[in-house]
């Protein structure tokens, strides 16, 4: 056996570089992993960004705040209404507007319908990255397609809505919208247990997704990861809970929070979060307000000298505005603090010693979207 | 004189199966494009020809235009050598397939030995060209494809065991004769036999749960991301092919081949072998991915113990009845 | 999550701590920041989490900006670090919170505020052959086109 | 050694249940639409190419103020009687984002976004477009469309 040891020890194996490069069939955009790699395992990774860098944050700096909001439906591009929602809730909350009760309603109509849509394509993304060729990806974009219709329908575009307006919304619910988001909320839940069946369960499933990237809660709070990857973690802790805006108190749902916090639970938190979406959409439609919700574009708002800081929660985590006013219409400054950034800064400590199939999962559990990171 | 008709007659055979196998790897691709179109609430290809029955031809004439580029730093000989490994024994194979009770290329005594020796030779051309592309991702996926089909093989030839102990011949009429009275599935232990093979089989050809060799989603496209043109049809044809091959098997040696009631014995040979075919596109157009490591432990562990135990199962069961 | 009137307790260890008035954040001296941030760490409703850290260039001075959030006590509390123009350095909160490695690398990058002992202090966002920080007031680029 | 068997009876058990869910699936309607001859109907406030009714424009430039992006540009002439009227209306298509902020925007609803949405074309000339010229969007107009 020592003989075999002695030789063993001059044949040397040196890891080799991989590039999972910018261009890459499972990276969710432009996102280059340098995976350093030992034959099939992992050692480590160094993530390069900037790919999709398009100084977001600069252009804010020249334009005015209704001019804005069309660039925060590029940021997210999965979830553009909820980035909506959050930059005109910082805004409003800067020049101290109040929203009235109809818009309220709507808003967490329209965010819960945009949350759903994103989470879907979260789980057939995720799906799709296993190697369940396409069939749940088709399911999930055709159960999106719905919601996407329903959108369409309200303010004129697919994916990107320009939508909020500060102090309230564009257009005002009409009576088809009503009945076919109703529509949508019956088809919806008895697709849900679809996935359940054909996802959830599935034996091969499990084995690929079981106690791998283990996220501990801690190491998810130390590096700032927020949203449905901290609560697979089992921290109970979610915006429209511990910290309601836009009329969130009003409504009972429950925070779905995973055990270990591999990326099964990511998954699962992912699906619940959608039955959950469905519970505040009917509570929300049933009791709509009256009132005019609409706001007229062109008033300008001029920022007064000051800063605030908003955040809302995301599909994807806490996403963050912070805008500073010096007087004039257009931001000062203006930060945007994305959920995706921090939710991929854990990765490059996930991915040491698991094999190439779990780096894939791990980077489709944590569902980031390239917009947001590069900005 | 004799011998020059012979080989004019064998010729006539060889060109009649060629002819049949490029028609059903054609028919193959196009199926399988519908089939996992139904699956997926869509229409599948509707554009060329009724329902895209064309788009096979479609495909093979672009792929015939496509320029054949070979990598710079290749491994010239052997990464040209790797396609004819891939198709040349999956095409041999068909020698010994039993279509009707005479309609059979060479009915070999030893057919069953002989198809599954061929078909694990096309490992040869994966690794081939795996190694011949000299770039990272192809030599990860062939080393994969190497390790998976190897380990694959032990509980494929199991189960044919099990089968061959129960038809007592290696030829595959006999086999079938010996399925007159039922078909050999009915047996518990050949049910069993029947799974453990269907498994293998899948796994033998890189499909389904275990197409872990050209995994979209790590490796890019795997073994052939190098190949472009009439080379990756080659690989094309081949996989197809091959897949046609393990339903056919499976027909034969557990459904009863070419036996059934009043439909032409033809009919029902491919009546079953499609009917197999169309489970493994339903699996593999349902199930994820399984990991490398996950995969050779379900063979070594689960498989091939199961396997040797249906074996021991089987040879009691028959040393009581005969 | 009212950010907690936290100051009287800051004050009481550091003395030099402000407050401005309009955001109800607290200033610091650049020195006091790490034994500030380790305070804020293991002091009683545990700030464990740095939620967001970014900069605002205020022309003759960069102010540097850290919310930090306890999820505990649903509190959330902004510091500011006044950085004068040329001497842009401060220590890293990367040893503490590992959040802030990538949020400090984008200020870095944005802004040009080289942050002590940081793991690897780079580019995050701009290719490494950047010449420039694009966020500050005074940064002109040939194809930057002005809105008319 | 039960639970060796129990755990495989159970991934069967899973298994099986996936496959009911693609098997029902295959009978369900196709949701596809072929696309040429099919085509999905746009909705009523679909945002498609910024068109202009010129009679009805009186030369505010609100919109070339409040575009994001500053793809549209103008220039007024004065006609005899003192009226400002249009001299040019440019609107360049490439920088467009489709918000829609220039319609509402609008008080006399003289610029308003059209229904159309195939608008790929070859050459970037096509993309800078003169709003004053009525045939202007004649080339991406598709026959087929109904």
């Amino acid at each position: 056996m020592e003989t075999a040891l002695k030789e063993s020890k001059c044949i040397t194996t040196e890891e080799f570089l991989i590039n999972m490069g910018p261009q890459h069939p499972s990276t969710h955009g432009v996102l280059y992993l340098e995976l350093k790699l030992d034959g099939e395992v992992a050692l480590g990774c160094t993530v390069h960004l900037g790919y999709l860098h398009r100084g977001m944050e600069k252009i804010a700096e020249s334009r005015t705040l209704t001019q804005f909001i069309p660039f925060t439906d590029r940021l997210d591009y999965i979830a553009s209404m909820n980035n909506n929602l959050a930059f005109v809730l910082a805004a409003e909350k800067l020049l101290g507007l109040e929203v009235n009760a109809r818009a309220k309603y709507i808003r967490v109509v329209i965010a819960e319908l945009n949350r759903i849509a994103s989470h879907l394509l979260g789980i057939g993304c995720f799906a799709q990255d296993l190697g369940a060729f396409a069939t749940p990806l088709f399911y999930c974009f055709r159960d999106r397609e719905k919601i996407v219709d329903i959108f369409n329908e309200l303010c004129g575009n697919r994916l990107t809505y320009n939508y909020m307006r500060i102090g309230g919304v564009q257009f005002d619910f009409t009576k088809e919208i009503e009945i076919k988001i109703k529509e949508f909320i019956k088809y919806m839940s008895n697709k849900v247990n679809d996935y359940e069946w054909l996802l959830s369960g599935n034996v091969i499933f499990l084995a690929r997704t079981k106690n791998v990237g283990v996220l501990l809660k801690e190491v998810a709070i130390n590096y700032g990861v927020t949203g449905p990857n901290l609560r697979a973690s089992g921290v109970k802790w979610d915006l429209r809970k511990d910290e309601p805006y836009s009329g969130y108190e009003n409504f009972q749902f429950d925070i779905p929070t995973g055990i270990n916090g591999d990326s099964w639970d990511r998954y699962k938190v992912k699906l619940e979060e959608i039955k959950e979406s469905l519970k505040i959409i009917e509570q929300a439609i049933g009791a709509l307000p009256e009132g005019d919700p609409t706001v007229k574009a062109g008033r300008q708002h001029k920022l007064p000298v000051g800063e605030a800081y908003m955040r809302s929660e995301n599909p994807r985590g806490e996403l963050g505005f912070y805008i500073a006013g010096d007087g004039s219409f257009n931001p000062y400054r203006l930060k945007i603090r994305p959920p995706s950034f921090s939710n991929l800064s854990v990765i490059a400590e996930l991915v040491k010693g698991c094999k190439i199939a779990d780096v894939v999962c791990i980077l489709g559990s944590l569902d980031i979207v390239m917009g947001e990171i590069d900005r | 004189m004799v011998k020059f008709l012979d080989i004019i007659f064998n010729t006539g055979i060889g060109v009649a199966l060629l002819g049949f196998i490029s028609a059903s790897a054609m028919f193959l691709i196009w199926w399988e494009r519908k089939v996992s179109a139904w699956i997926q609430n869509r229409f599948g290809p509707m554009r060329v020809g009724w329902h895209g029955l064309l788009q096979p031809i479609a495909d093979a004439v672009k792929l015939l235009l496509k320029e054949n580029i070979s990598p710079a730093s290749a491994d010239k000989l052997v990464w040209w050598l790797a396609p004819f490994f891939a198709v040349v024994p999956a095409v041999m194979a068909f020698i010994c397939m039993p279509f009707d009770k005479n309609l059979i290329a060479r009915d070999l005594n030893t057919g069953v030995l002989f198809m599954i020796a061929i078909t694990s030779i096309c490992v040869f051309g994966i690794f081939m060209a795996g190694w011949g592309s000299n770039n990272k991702y192809s030599l990860l996926s062939a080393m994969r494809a190497v390790a998976q089909i190897i380990s694959y093989e032990i509980p494929l030839t199991l189960s044919v065991l099990t089968v061959l102990m129960f038809a007592n011949s290696l030829s595959m009429q006999d086999i079938v004769r010996a399925q007159s009275k039922y078909w050999f599935i009915v047996y518990p232990n050949l049910t069993i036999a029947f799974i453990i093979y269907i498994i293998s089989a899948t796994a033998e050809v890189n499909r389904a749960p275990f197409d872990i060799s050209e995994a979209e989603s790590e490796l890019v496209a795997g073994f052939h991301t190098e190949y472009s043109g009439m080379k990756f049809a080659m690989f094309f044809i081949g996989e197809y092919t091959n897949f046609f091959i393990i339903s056919a098997i499976a027909a034969t040696l557990f459904l009863g081949g070419w036996q059934g009631p009043f439909l032409p014995p033809v009919v029902w040979f491919l009546l079953k072998t499609y009917a197999i075919v169309f489970l493994l596109m339903w699996v593999r157009w349902t199930f994820p991915r399984v990991r490398v490591d996950q995969l050779m432990a379900f063979a070594w562990k689960v498989l091939t113990p199961i396997a040797f135990v249906n074996l021991l199962i089987a040879g009691l069961f028959l040393i009581k009845t005969r | 999550m009212q950010s907690v009137n936290f100051f009287e307790v800051i004050r009481a260890k550091f003395p030099e701590a402000l407050q401005e008035e309009s955001t109800q954040a607290i200033i610091i001296p650049k020195e006091k920041l790490l034994t500030l941030a380790r305070f804020l760490k293991t002091h009683e409703p545990e700030f464990d989490s740095l939620h967001c850290l970014t900069a605002i260039d205020r022309k003759e001075r960069i102010e540097v900006v850290y919310i930090f959030c306890s999820l505990k006590a649903k509190a959330s509390l902004t510091l500011k670090v006044y950085l004068n123009i040329n001497d842009l350095k401060v220590e890293s909160l990367a040893g503490i919170w590992k959040a802030a490695d990538w949020f400090e690398r984008e200020v870095y990058d944005l802004f040009g505020v080289t942050f002590l002992n940081h793991p690897n202090l780079k580019r995050i966002l701009n290719p490494d052959d950047w010449q420039g920080y694009p966020l500050r007031k005074d940064f002109t680029h040939p194809n930057i086109v002005k809105k008319p | 050694m039960k639970k060796y068997f129990q755990n495989i009876a159970i991934g069967a058990l899973s298994l099986i249940k996936g496959l009911v869910v693609t098997f029902k699936n295959i009978f369900c309607p196709k949701i596809t639409l072929q696309y040429p001859s099919e085509r999905q109907s746009m909705a009523e406030r679909f945002r498609g190419l910024v068109d202009l009714r010129v009679n009805k424009c009186i030369v505010c430039s609100q919109c070339v103020r409040i575009c994001p992006t500053a793809c549209l540009s103008l220039s007024a002439k004065l006609t005899e009687e003192k009226k400002k009227a249009l001299e040019s209306f440019k609107y360049n298509m490439e920088l467009c984002c489709f918000c829609g902020l220039c319609e509402q925007v609008c008080p006399v609803s003289a610029v308003y976004l059209n229904k159309i949405y195939e608008v790929a074309s070859f050459n970037r000339q096509d993309l800078y477009i003169d709003l004053l010229n009525p045939e202007k969007y004649v080339k991406f107009v598709n026959p087929a469309v109904k």
